[in-house]
């Protein structure tokens, strides 16, 4: 997994490449949690080059939305492939979390 | 030794991507779609990552050893650590609409396999035993 | 059992594919470019097609055990039959102007390999080591 | 690897994909000797989506091209990804096949 912090009309985007799996997801969860620890009100992550999610993947996007719903922060997540989306919907995750389908769609709404 | 493979890893996370992709290759020799691999995929990686996790309490240099068969039945892989017996009692994942980090795995891996098994016999640590029926397909 | 793994496979070519997977794998942890990759899962394949070729007779249910290993000096691979000895005076392929059919296969190991060996101690079946010493990084 | 023999102006294209080793070479093996066995002209082989070759495979279009120069035929290749020319070149074969950059080029030379 690569990660890649970007700017979007002052928002922040967190770009993601390849595996998120149990090795790469804690390297993952400290970059999240340090945006968190800041309260940055509006977290974009772009999934488009994920090529693999698993649970510890999706816990640590969980957490995530937790710690930022817990300062009324909004976590968007946007661009999920199809088979990524398919475990969102599998663990009921789909109606927990903001989706959009590219990065317009996210800040705008 | 007809049809089956076998790969010994370390219960490090970071060769869990090795497991990963002999599961897709077995996968694909049995004749699996894109969509049953993915599945399968990452159902075997759950039950890796979770003997990780349970049998061997986070320690990484301990061996995870994970056989394929390819049987006229379907696709069975079998997991094995010598670590903590599993509980078999505290094997269920959460309520799925109980929205928390965790208990995804166990559901992750019912999923993608009709078996899901520990095998009473095995005496120290578990054997994980995971099938997979496959579908007749038209034609063959 | 630290930074190491094995892939037991039969000696059918359809399992040459999983073999290529498990070498990029753990190419990849070792820090390897793409092109680096490239040469080693080649040449790994080529030792493995051999195996299947001369030391089994073309026999395609027995079995070939490939073990990794990731050290600090570098990447080393150990692939181990029970087939035929091999014939050290044979190993050579082809002049590479001299085109035929054949003869390829050993220079595709050598060329991503610095250690090609035969270990003699083995007393039944064969077992080549293959090492690639690894460049330090800049930086690292 | 997927084999698709296809028409382009009268000439017989083999379009190739995936992974050519051991294991598919004595297929694809095969379906050259059958077109080869009826002499034909020309025989174009479209390398653009193999992804991978060995040196069972190399041996195949060794083996084809002999055979069709017994008979004047010209085999050509043509599209072939960077990483399988390096195989080419390093077995000293780029002198002796008809390498080409893509079908018209084959075609028209
Ligand atoms: N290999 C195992 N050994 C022991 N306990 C396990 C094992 N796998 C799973 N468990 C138990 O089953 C529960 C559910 O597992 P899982 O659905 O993978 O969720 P998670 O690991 O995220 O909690 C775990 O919390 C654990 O108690
Ligand atoms: N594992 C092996 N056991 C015995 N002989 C081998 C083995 N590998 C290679 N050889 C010998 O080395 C020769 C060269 O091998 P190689 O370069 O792979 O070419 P090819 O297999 O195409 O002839 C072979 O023809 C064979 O005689």
């Amino acid at each position: 997994m690569e990660i890649e912090i970007v700017d979007y009309k002052g928002a922040n985007v967190v770009v993601l490449s390849g595996d998120i799996d149990m090795y790469s997801s804690p390297i993952l969860r400290k970059q999240l949690m340090l945006l968190i620890d800041k309260k940055v009100p509006l977290l974009l992550i772009d999934f488009k080059a994920v090529s693999y999610i698993d649970s510890s993947g999706i816990a640590t996007f969980v957490e995530g939305l937790k710690g930022m719903m817990s300062y009324g922060g909004r976590l968007k997540l946007l661009g999920i492939p199809e088979g990524i989306m398919e475990i969102f919907n599998f663990s009921k995750l789909d109606r927990v979390f903001e989706i959009y389908g590219n990065i317009d769609d996210a800040f705008n709404n | 030794m007809k049809d089956s493979a076998v790969i010994i890893i370390p219960s490090h996370p970071r060769y869990l991507s090795v497991v990963r992709a002999v599961t897709v290759r077995m996968g694909e020799l049995c004749g699996m779609a894109d969509a049953e691999l993915e599945d399968v995929k990452l159902a075997v990686d759950e039950a890796c990552s979770n003997v990780i996790k349970y049998a061997y309490g986070g320690n990484t240099d301990k061996r995870i050893v994970v056989r394929f068969k390819i049987t006229q039945k379907g696709f069975e892989v079998v997991i094995e650590d010598s670590g903590l017996k599993a509980d078999i009692d505290s094997l269920k994942g959460r309520s799925l609409s109980d929205v928390r980090p965790g208990g995804l795995g166990i559901h992750l891996i019912r999923r993608a396999f009709d078996v899901v098994d520990f095998d009473d016999k095995k005496k120290r640590g578990n054997r994980l035993r995971l099938i997979r029926y496959m579908k007749e397909k038209n034609g063959d």
